[in-house]
């Protein structure tokens, strides 16, 4: 029934969440792009789901909604760990996350943490995991000399707003919006705590590189395009993101010219940093086997476009 | 015409009073005690935000129809596409059961325990099983609905059937209303009638909450419950109100309009039995 | 058909932390096909539990009760009653609350409404037909239940003081047209009163039963022809007969 | 003792069957069709996971106090805390408010148009005011259970009072209880109070709806939503469904206690008057 | 002191779409301190509705009720009502149901309780003290609203047909009752009957209504002696004479 299935394929749908890590999907969708380079394929329609976070995304991708997932590497590991049939195919972007301290609140050095209380992403996250071991490389424990709390980013900021947390560390734009309202001010940034580390991903469904290779090949292709489009234009991309979601544009462009993220596509960029980051996962007994680079990356398609 | 109007304001004079003091509170609470628009926006805040919301368009696909309507109103329609599924589930649900339950003791007994082990478990719990059962589609968004609104129908259409007055069902009965469904349809039913109004009105209301539930894990771009946590997340709190004030006085109207039918058509009896 | 059997019928009320109430002790009456029996005793002694259990309404502790020779135990049409009670569907006007019955046997409702007039007519409620029966007045929606109960056309009819709320005048008229319809319809008539008067004009047979527990005291045959006059002399002397009877019961109670 | 046991289970007989073939039912489903560890793990699998965290120990701090127990025991003890916050809450407004305007007809009309534009709001989106207002705290969490459960306790004690038979407020009144508060006190509230019940019930379960909800925006580090939250985060679904199950069994013994209570005590009266 | 004026009542009731009835049209009557008044008429007469505006639950289209001279509107403790149809709370037992109207005037309810006792054994009740409302019978019922309307010892006594559901004997012994405690406490007693026995035995005048519209036909001063003897000529005269004033009534309606 395979080579039936190969014809059956004319839609590809994809999954990506409000964010400015993931422009790419949308300057390519924006420009067109999935179309034309995917119509020859055979694929005659492209669709879309917003999802306000990893975890119910990758949900849909296990139950077979989605083909392509743009979405951050932590959920992508716990749901491969819970038996998910996908592969990163490529890095989105990297760092990009700030730690931010409430205005009025003292900082100098790590120790004036201590006492506090920290918002940041539910445990099992990329932000909860750097956060955590960033302090505990500087002699405080996550657990007892500070108080952790798990949100989503919009409480934390709404939190950190109304004075109820003391600093968040959070991915952009949540740290630009905070210092433009004044809230609070960004005191160290992710690539500073840890260089290169991988935040977003595109994931490819295990159905999809099995069964039409060619089409995950051209995906990358463009996904890389888009990449590459959007760091040469980063006002157009933030006009695009604005756009998409109705955002402030001035917001969007500050967060782009003052994060420390960048957008990249070469996986091979992030591969140790996102397996410390599953043998982490494993030591905390988050994740139930540990994963290695095999388990979780297909870098063949992004290798043979580079030749 | 105006005569009218001016009639009707008056006839409604309370409702009116009490809905614009209520406002002017709000208003004056965020111009003058909280004074963040952040924290909280003002009565003029939401209404210029409105407005914007009312002018910008969108298009509503509709098969191969494209149709340019106010973003708001596909909002709306999206919204009430996922309310009417879960609602009319609920209701084909919850009815029938709630009746079996009150009406037949054994049944009871076999359904309660396995009812009340599900009852508490929240809709927000039942987003992975949805998107796993039924995908990223509209059933999926009714589903959560029907979860948060079955049960408010079963338990007063139980209360209801259980608290039938006997001397109702014993008429019936000498008068030749022997099976159990003549008995439920023709005197369990109107008996417990204002019960069970009351179970829908509520399970509306649960419904109408759930909503915001249901639009959270991405079945779909539109819909006002999606837009609270769209604008939420880019900390746009008017926008955030707005679309709380549109669910709200949408939930009004239909929780009205319930009502209305329900007393004028089906309970006018009981004007002259109860006090 | 509607001969009545009713063999050694025993209610015991039980409840917790309660002493029980025997309310029928071991009641035992042939009734035959298309009698009409009147029952009278004091007040709480298991007249209307004996009229539940014959309709179905009721279980009896022991005994049984046989209709033409069939035991039943669950009520239908066949058995009408009317309650001591209001019974009128609050949410069914008076036209609708007659037509229930017919409504149950599927005769469609436009004809079962038709029919419905000549009951109206008999109970004098014409005028009332679309009234809710709050709307009423408690002799008129006693009126409303015994045309409720006719229109059923049952072939035993249990009769529960159905004539209690009402005036002399009416009562009389009525007793006039219930024993016209015995007449023409063959039916089997268990009527539960409190006037003696009542009971001497209706009944072939009187039961007076005694004070709680109840049991059958006494059982007359009236045996004056119809149509009977409420003051002749044989009348009179029936009811000093049954009146004494119930005088008996009277005293071992109250004062 | 035992032979008691056994009692009780025959005379729970149906119950028992109800719900054993129900988890049959469940592990079947789960082993032959859906066969999917994430989609639907099997009843075998929540038990293991369920032993796991009754074995993981945690510490519970009151005050100055650090009792080593169970983990579970813990996030139960934050959950009911939150739960008891809100329903104590939603009673303690719900009631009288429901009375008032079930009573007052002027009141009523005052009342009812803010209710019913508040209603519709979802507790979801109560959460940043709740942030705001009532900062990370226990009474914040509270707070949403609250809004869940206070309106089915309104609209049920509403019709409750709005439905108290006419006869007996003019039997009071003749009996020289003139005053609303004596009237409402010894026969609306008595009247109504299946009705009022059934409310409560309904309150409780949609409470306990809320708690996931209440639980998902950082106010404490334990509870049952919260983990329910935690464990779908990092997709460990089996303990999800021990989570989903303790909610579960938790909100139905506390519905049990509650219907018990009401029937054998408050409703005794009401066994032989209905059907 | 329990005078009662009634000024030109007039009640009607409209509904939408029906015809409305003129329940009450335009009755007048003085009813004195201390005096016992009977009301009889057809069915649908509309004597609830006189006693229930009286008692000040419902409101004349025009008209007035004067109590000892002064306008009233709302009922109180001070006019007590025995309804026609169960009125009795049923979450409340028998002993709790007569202690109400003590309890709302304030009385401990543990004296309240002790004081039932007296009116228990005055209806027969003792042994049902703790029974709820539906564990009684209809006649049952009825005595144990009776004893929490005496309970309360009100200046006006308004009773709607309260001894409608008793047997003969347990009547008569109410009868005599009433009376006795009539005379210790000096109330003024309306009493709606459908049994002109009844009015002649126990009224200083009866009151004979018409049929729908409502008006008063003829008051009669009955001017007896008391104790009365049912069979005496006088009586017996006052009867017919009733009777047939009622039964011009009647004429007009059924049949
Ligand atoms: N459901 C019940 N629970 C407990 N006791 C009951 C119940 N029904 C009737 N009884 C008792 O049984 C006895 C007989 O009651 P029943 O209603 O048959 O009397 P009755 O002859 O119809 O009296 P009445 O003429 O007053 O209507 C009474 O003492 C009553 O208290
Ligand atoms: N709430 C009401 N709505 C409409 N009509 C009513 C209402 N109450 C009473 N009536 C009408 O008023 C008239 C008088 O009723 P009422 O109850 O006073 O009669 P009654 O003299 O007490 O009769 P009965 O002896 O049968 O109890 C009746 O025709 C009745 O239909
Ligand atoms: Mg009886
Ligand atoms: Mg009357």
């Amino acid at each position: 029934t395979e080579p039936q299935q190969k014809k059956e394929l004319t839609e590809i749908k994809f999954g990506y969440q409000p964010s400015t890590h993931q422009i790419a999907y949308l300057t390519a969708k924006d420009k067109g792009m999935w179309n034309t380079s995917l119509a020859p394929l055979g694929i005659v329609k492209t669709s879309d789901n917003l999802f306000p976070s990893g975890a119910p995304e990758m949900t849909a991708m296990l139950s077979g909604d989605l083909d392509v997932a743009y979405v951050g590497a932590a959920p992508f590991i716990s749901a491969l760990s819970e038996g998910l049939d996908a592969k990163i195919v490529a890095a989105v972007q990297v760092q990009g996350s700030d730690l931010v301290v409430r205005t009025g609140v003292p900082y100098e050095k790590p120790e004036d943490l201590k006492g506090l209380k920290i918002a940041t992403f539910p445990p099992g996250t990329i932000q909860d995991t750097l956060l955590r071991n960033w302090l505990k490389t500087n002699n405080i424990d996550p657990d007892r000399d500070v108080t952790i709390l798990p949100m989503t980013s919009a409480d934390a900021v709404t939190a950190i707003s109304a004075g109820q947390v003391d600093a968040v560390f959070l991915p952009h734009p949540s740290p630009t919006e905070i210092k433009e309202k004044g809230y609070g001010r960004t005191v160290i940034q992710s690539g500073e705590i840890m260089p290169n580390h991988a935040c977003c991903v595109v994931v490819v469904s295990g159905d999809l590189i099995k069964n039409h290779p060619e089409v995950v090949k051209q995906i990358v292709k463009t996904h890389v395009d888009a990449t590459e489009y959007n760091n040469a234009h980063p006002d157009e991309a933030a006009q695009i993101y604005a756009a998409d979601q109705q955002m402030n544009i001035t917001i969007v462009q500050h967060s782009i010219n003052e994060w420390d993220g960048t957008w990249v596509s070469d996986p091979h960029l992030i591969v140790n940093s996102t397996v410390d980051y599953a043998n982490i996962q494993y030591e905390l007994g988050y994740i139930k086997k540990p994963l290695t680079e095999k388990d979780i990356f297909d870098m063949s398609f992004y290798d043979s476009l580079q030749n | 015409m105006i005569k009218k109007i001016i009639h009707a304001v008056k006839s409604r004079a309370v409702e009116t009073i009490s809905i614009v003091s209520a406002l002017l509170l709000w208003q004056m609470t965020a111009d003058l005690i909280v004074r963040n628009k952040f924290f909280l926006p003002s009565v003029l805040d939401v209404i210029s935000a409105a407005l914007m919301i009312v002018q910008r368009p969108s298009v509503l696909e509709i098969g191969a129809l494209a149709i340019e309507i106010p973003v708001v109103l596909v909002d709306l329609l999206q919204s009430l596409l996922h309310f009417s599924i879960g609602m009319v589930a609920a209701l084909f649900v919850g009815i029938p059961v709630g009746m079996i339950m009150g009406w037949f003791t054994t049944l009871n007994r076999v359904l309660d325990p396995i009812i009340e082990m599900l009852r508490p478990i929240p809709p927000l719990a039942w987003i992975p099983f949805a998107i796993i059962w039924l995908g990223l589609t509209p059933v999926s968004a009714g589903f959560l609905i029907f979860i948060g609104a079955v049960f408010p129908i079963i338990i007063n259409t139980f209360t209801g059937l259980k608290n039938v007055p006997r001397i109702y069902v014993e008429a019936a009965k000498v008068l030749g209303c022997r099976q159990d469904r003549d008995l439920i349809r023709y005197v369990a039913l109107p008996s417990a009638l204002p019960s069970i109004a009351a179970g829908i009105r509520i399970a509306m209301g649960v419904g109408w909450m759930c909503l915001v539930a249901a639009e959270m894990f991405g079945v779909s771009k539109y819909g006002l419950g999606f837009k609270i946590w769209h604008h939420y997340h880019l900390h746009q709190m008017d926008l955030v109100l707005v679309y709380m004030m549109v669910l709200g006085l949408l939930g009004l109207l239909i929780d009205k309009t319930l009502r209305y039918v329900i007393d004028e058509h089906l309970l006018k009896w009981q004007a002259g039995v109860v006090r | 058909m509607g001969k009545v059997e009713i063999n050694n019928i025993t209610r015991v009320f039980r409840k917790e932390g309660a002493p029980e109430t025997l309310a029928l002790d071991n009641v035992s009456l042939n009734i035959n096909d298309k009698e009409f029996v009147c029952f009278v005793g004091p007040s709480g002694c298991g007249k209307t539990t004996l009229l539940r259990i014959i309709a179905g309404l009721d279980t009896p502790d022991s005994g049984e009760i046989l209709l033409d020779g069939a035991k039943i135990s669950i009520p239908d049409s066949k058995r009408g009653m009317v309650f001591q009670e209001y019974s009128l569907f609050p949410w069914r006007n008076v036209t609708e609350n007659i037509i229930f019955g017919p409504e149950m046997k599927g005769i469609p409702r436009k004809k079962a409404k038709e029919d419905t007039e000549k009951y109206l007519e008999l109970v004098g409620l014409t005028q009332f037909r679309n009234s809710f029966p709050h709307e009423l007045s408690g002799g008129m929606r006693q009126r409303v239940a015994i045309a409720r109960a006719l229109a059923n056309e049952p072939e035993v009819l249990l009769m529960d003081e159905p004539f209690g709320a009402l005036d002399a005048q009416t009562r009389n008229a009525l007793q006039y047209q219930l024993l016209d319809i015995w007449d023409k319809k063959h039916i089997t008539i268990l009527f539960v009163t409190h006037s003696v008067d009542e009971a001497v004009f209706l009944a072939d047979r009187i039961v007076i039963m005694t004070a709680r527990p109840g049991k059958i005291k006494e059982v007359i045959n009236v045996g004056l022809p119809r149509p009977r006059i409420r003051t002749s002399p044989e009348a009179n002397q029936l009811r000093t007969t049954v009146l004494k009877l119930l005088s008996e019961e009277r005293k071992e109670r109250i004062d």
